[in-house]
């Protein structure tokens, strides 16, 4: 089980993430890469901002990249995500996993970003023209 | 006991504050806790949900709470 | 719809995939990249060539692609494909593609990479200390 | 009718060459093209299965080939 975990207000590396994902034993390799988008319904999002709970945040990613590697067999997987202001077209997150096989690559990617965003303490703001908002906050 | 509530998100813009100190009883469980922060900041009960940490760990409302515990209140997660 | 189809002999570059697919409109993009494992079927792989028929494989992946974009909300998709001799550890494929939302970027990519080894004309040669083998040639 | 024949991976092992011309009645078929060219290199036969493309495209058994088609063998593939 070979992991590696990052928050950080430094701009993500794709390029670096995928060199340490790829390895001699793996077939397959899946990256999800979060990106900045120009608008949330409909309205234009001028950037965005990433608060997180360090320690828990990194607690919680740690668990499901655990189960991750219980459910499937998967070689590698990182978690790279970023705090601070963000830009649209800038990279938020980063989740890489290697298998031998890629059925488990991609199921363990889409497992560990799908509840990444349901249980890890980080939290989103989105910045328009006219005011802000903190994401999924209000009913 | 006093403790020391961490906040995030929009929990930090409701509390004024990235941290508060709130006096509690000894054998206090997360849900006195919420009972106390909801009187004093009732804008927390407007939110969606929200979850309360002790140690980096999502706890329960029966849970009891012990000096130098680190508590955090988590509003709903938006990260990704 | 924008696609980036391409098979060749060069050396498959990650970042140049990812800088074309990266878009203000996108929220979420999924890689997919297959590396040559060191093993197959627990025997040791010295290295793999790959042949492709190569008309007719960019006719057919045009049409997986083609199909992906009416399946899934999809902003853009790219296929790369390498032919040649490789060694243990380099990529032969990139299939990448970027959405408003992750789950279109998610299924769509998964969607092209299994469809491609299905139905694309390209051929792979492994090759151990002791012999060669067309994969799947033979029942 | 004069046609030539595309050979890729096992296949062109088989014909030991990348193409090869073969001699068909002027309404063959794809199936009447199998035929003779499984007579011709029995070991098509062992395959797991192949396919016939014409014009870079998958052909069905019935399809009816016309000179100067680009026909190719296309064995099990195995890209990715």
């Amino acid at each position: 089980m070979s992991t590696q975990i990052q928050i950080s207000p430094t701009p993500l590396n794709t390029q670096s993430c995928i060199d340490w994902i790829m390895s001699p034993e793996s077939g397959g390799i899946d990256v999800f890469i979060g990106t900045v988008r120009n608008t949330t319904k409909g309205k234009a999002v001028l950037r965005l901002e990433f608060e997180a709970y360090e320690r828990m945040a990194v607690a919680e990613i740690n668990k499901i990249v655990k189960q991750a590697f219980e459910q499937w067999p998967v070689q590698k997987a990182l978690v790279h995500h970023r705090t601070g202001v963000l830009n649209v077209g800038q990279v938020p997150v980063i989740v890489a996993v290697s298998a031998a096989h890629r059925a488990a690559a991609f199921e363990a990617c889409r497992f560990i970003i799908d509840t990444l965003k349901e249980t890890v303490p980080i939290w989103k703001k989105e910045i328009f023209e006219d005011g802000e908002v903190w994401v999924a906050a209000h009913p | 006991m006093k403790i020391k509530v961490l906040a995030f998100g929009i929990s930090k813009d409701i509390f004024g504050s990235s941290s508060i100190s709130l006096e509690l009883a000894n054998d206090a469980t997360v849900y006195n806790l919420q009972y106390v922060l909801e009187r004093q900041y009732p804008r927390l009960q407007q939110l969606a949900s929200y979850m309360v940490a002790v140690n980096n760990e999502y706890a329960l409302p029966g849970d009891t709470i012990h000096e130098r515990d680190e508590i955090a209140i988590i509003p709903p997660v938006s990260g990704g």
